[in-house]
């Protein structure tokens, strides 16, 4: 009895979670789009000019939420790496690396902005800002996840793998960050930092929170969708894919 | 509303270049990101439909032999 | 288990002793890299005292890098890693052993010829004494972390740039605390904040560092 | 003593064997046959406890090898597709070193009877790298003269071996077994053990497997 029950929780996971995400995902790029379109619109027409950064803050927008995502998703992806090396289910593999990609495109996105912002305030393009500087590596780290994963070709082995790889990096990012922050206070003082304006209006909490909001959105959306194909490629060997595809032929 | 006019809104008080150039690159990657997701959907269903029906020959091939062999 | 343990430490050692070429290679290496920078930057002393302790930090880590990726390829290669995971003990263990070994082999060189380089760049006894205590505590880190990379990268498709892409990130801390004690005595702050946060790391490095790596090695013998 | 209860392989997409069951009690032998690629080496890492099994459990003395960890190690000697020597060092050193890491006591002179025993006397102090394949795979071998463990497992054991020595496995085998120790070796070339008791399981893949009516 234990078997099935064993066997029900490890193989019919995906083939139940497949249409369900299919069902789900198209609600989330709704929220996202709403969150967004709102939070923006707040931000960009609605919110008042910073009285020390001019109009140039609203850069963070974008930028704080995409950090925020950024550091979130490695969050999200260690917690299905420690679920999958403790239960092994399939289903958590194929999470964490649905979402490594997209964690990694925010960690992008946080720093390009971040340059752009720097740019016009600090007068140059990239400083060794404890926050910046942390952002940069916690890409290093999506990037070497990715890596690993793509370089093994057994995809059980590349969960596990990737697995311990993100626990490690977890465990790692707060020291990074402290060391790093350490460093930057020893090297040059304490440096202006991007979220911490003096005076935050409202109007500007709630363009970001509602622009966090959106980017949550689209994370699930985008690592659902990631997954739902992730699904089909490790499990085209199964019935269930083979009779999902003969119905849409 | 904030702005007086569009060109207000797009100069963005002389950091016009900064704001929007993390918009527009903020905006096309997200919009790249589930775009390459879905090709690369599509691209695995036409693989694995194309690969169930290479397998579908391939089985009937095989089956003839074992029938044949079963009785003896 | 210290049978074990010393076991372990005494065959990677004997290895390393008949295999000289790789050992050297490192340490050659090491005193390369160190000695192009004065090349590249000017022989200006100032600007070279100024530039020593990440140079040598750096190059470090990198020499640290070159031998990592043999630390358990040549064991899985040759079936010996199945023998230590069926033996009757944790895995861990012959980990913490193989890391010490590898500190013996690939670390502690570079700790003694740090001072030595360290003289190019002009560095003051102060300094690199210093210099050589920071290498002494935080290279047992980077052999203790750096396996974790060697195990995850056992027996993959271009294992080594791989190694360098996911490890080099982890030894951040280690190069900051490092290169910051000799910073800090040059500069007239004293090191001991640096040191004994370097000292942390490597304790907790060494010493948890060798769990995942099992685990890794576990999934790697699949 | 040792049982294997529905056990399932999968190795990449492809399914290499399911619902493999069998039994082996004190000085049995289970001889694994099967084609190349049908899954023998992994059947048999899977009994070590190297490879999880997709499905299934194998059991030693009742209890799951997982549960007994490395009490199920102690008893077993597992020898592999590779000799696990060192090319560096020469055969004396190997079997006492490989001796140590499993936590075999085994002093000078009984690695000396050891290697005698296979007969790689007069070349114990020459590094292994100048050995023959056969002549290393013997040195591997001088653990089972040594150990004393009441489960072998031997993965294709005759390889590049020659006439005398395939006698010689086989003679070892038949006296471990008849101390009432278990084997289960897998070869292409028919074992002459002389065992009152040898099992056969053969690995088929699914589609040579005969039909179910």
């Amino acid at each position: 009895m234990s078997h099935r029950l064993i066997n029900w929780f490890r193989y019919a996971s995906p083939q139940t979670f497949y249409p369900l995400a299919g069902k789900m995902i198209p609600w989330f790029w709704m929220l996202a789009a709403i969150f967004g379109l709102t939070g923006l619109s707040i931000g960009f027409l609605l919110a008042p000019t910073d009285a020390q950064q001019g109009e140039g803050y609203r850069i963070i927008f974008l930028h704080v939420p995409a950090s925020w995502m950024s550091m979130f998703i490695y969050l999200v992806m260690s917690f299905w790496a420690a679920m999958g090396l403790a239960f092994n289910t399939r289903l958590s593999g194929m999470m964490a690396s649905a979402l490594a990609p997209t964690g990694a495109l925010f960690a992008f996105i946080s720093l390009w902005t971040g340059a752009l912002w720097g740019k016009p305030m600090w007068g140059t393009w990239w400083v060794w800002d404890a926050r910046l500087t942390s952002e940069l590596i916690l890409l290093f780290l999506y990037i070497g996840f990715i890596a690993l994963q793509a370089a093994i070709d057994d995809p059980r082995r590349a969960d596990k793998a990737g697995a311990i790889l993100a626990l490690v990096g977890v465990v790692n990012i707060p020291i990074i960050y402290f060391s790093v922050k350490w460093w930057n206070t020893l090297h040059q003082g304490a440096s202006v930092s991007l979220t911490k304006s003096p005076s935050m209006a409202t109007t500007m909490l709630w363009g970001m929170l509602l622009c966090a909001l959106a980017c949550w959105m689209y994370s699930i959306a985008v690592a659902l969708m990631r997954a739902r194909t992730i699904m089909l490629e490790r499990e085209r060997h199964t019935d269930w894919v083979r009779t999902l595809l003969a119905a849409k032929e | 509303m904030h702005w007086n006019s569009l060109a207000d809104f797009l100069a963005m008080g002389d950091h016009g270049l900064y704001v929007w150039g993390s918009v527009v690159v903020t905006a096309l990657l997200m919009i790249a990101e589930p775009i390459l997701v879905v090709r690369g959907r599509r691209k695995l269903l036409l693989r694995l439909m194309r690969q169930y029906r290479a397998e579908g020959v391939d089985r009937r091939d095989h089956r003839q032999p074992t029938t044949r062999r079963s009785p003896a | 288990m210290l049978l074990l343990f010393r076991a372990v430490i005494g065959r990677d050692l004997r290895l390393a002793m008949r295999r000289q070429a790789d050992v050297v290679a490192a340490m050659f290496f090491f005193i390369i890299v160190v000695s192009l920078f004065p090349l590249g930057v000017g022989p200006e002393p100032d600007q070279l005292r100024k530039l020593a302790p990440g140079v040598l930090w750096v190059a470090a880590l990198l020499a640290t890098m070159l031998s990592l990726p043999r630390l358990f390829a040549d064991d899985y290669r040759d079936g010996t890693l199945e023998q230590l995971a069926l033996a009757p003990q944790p895995l861990g263990v012959v980990v913490l052993a193989k890391v010490v070994a590898h500190w013996l082999i690939a670390g502690l060189p570079l700790v003694m010829l740090a001072p030595v380089l360290g003289i190019q760049f002009d560095l003051s006894n102060d300094a690199l004494a210093v210099l050589t205590l920071s290498l002494l505590i935080g290279t047992p880190a980077l052999s203790g972390i750096g396996a974790i990379g060697a195990a995850l990268t056992l027996g993959v498709r271009g294992g080594g740039v791989l190694l360098s892409l996911l490890i080099l990130p982890l030894y951040i801390p280690v190069l900051i605390f490092g290169a910051g004690a000799v910073d800090a005595t040059v500069t007239g702050l004293g090191p001991q904040a640096h040191l004994s946060l370097l000292g942390a790391l490597t304790l907790g490095g060494v010493f948890f560092a060798p769990w995942p790596t099992a685990a890794a090695l576990r999934v790697a013998l699949e | 003593m040792l049982e294997a209860s529905n056990l399932e392989c999968l190795r990449g997409e492809r399914r290499l064997f399911s619902g493999v069951d069998f039994r082996l009690d004190s000085g049995e032998m289970l001889s694994l046959q099967g084609k190349n690629g049908s899954g023998k080496t992994s059947l048999l890492r899977m009994l070590c406890g190297l490879t999880p099994p997709a499905n299934g459990e194998v059991r030693w003395r009742d209890q799951s090898i997982t549960t007994l960890g490395d009490e199920f190690h102690r008893e077993l000697c597992y020898l592999g597709h590779h000799n696990a020597i060192k090319e560096e060092l020469t055969p004396l050193e190997n079997i006492v070193s490989s001796a140590r890491l499993a936590q075999e006591k085994l002093d000078e002179q009984a690695a000396l009877e050891a290697l005698a025993c296979v007969g790689l006397l007069g070349r114990e102090e020459l590094a292994c790298r100048y050995l023959s394949q056969g002549q290393k795979r013997r040195v591997a071998l001088a653990r089972l003269v040594h150990e004393k463990r009441a489960l072998w497992i031997l993965d294709e054991p005759y390889v590049a071996l020659d006439a005398s020595a395939v006698e010689l496995v086989a003679t070892l085998v038949g006296e471990h077994l008849r101390r009432g120790g278990l084997a289960v070796i897998t070869t292409h070339q028919p074992v002459r053990v002389s065992a009152e008791r040898v099992r056969e399981l053969w690995l088929d893949t699914d589609d040579a497997a005969p039909a179910p009516f």
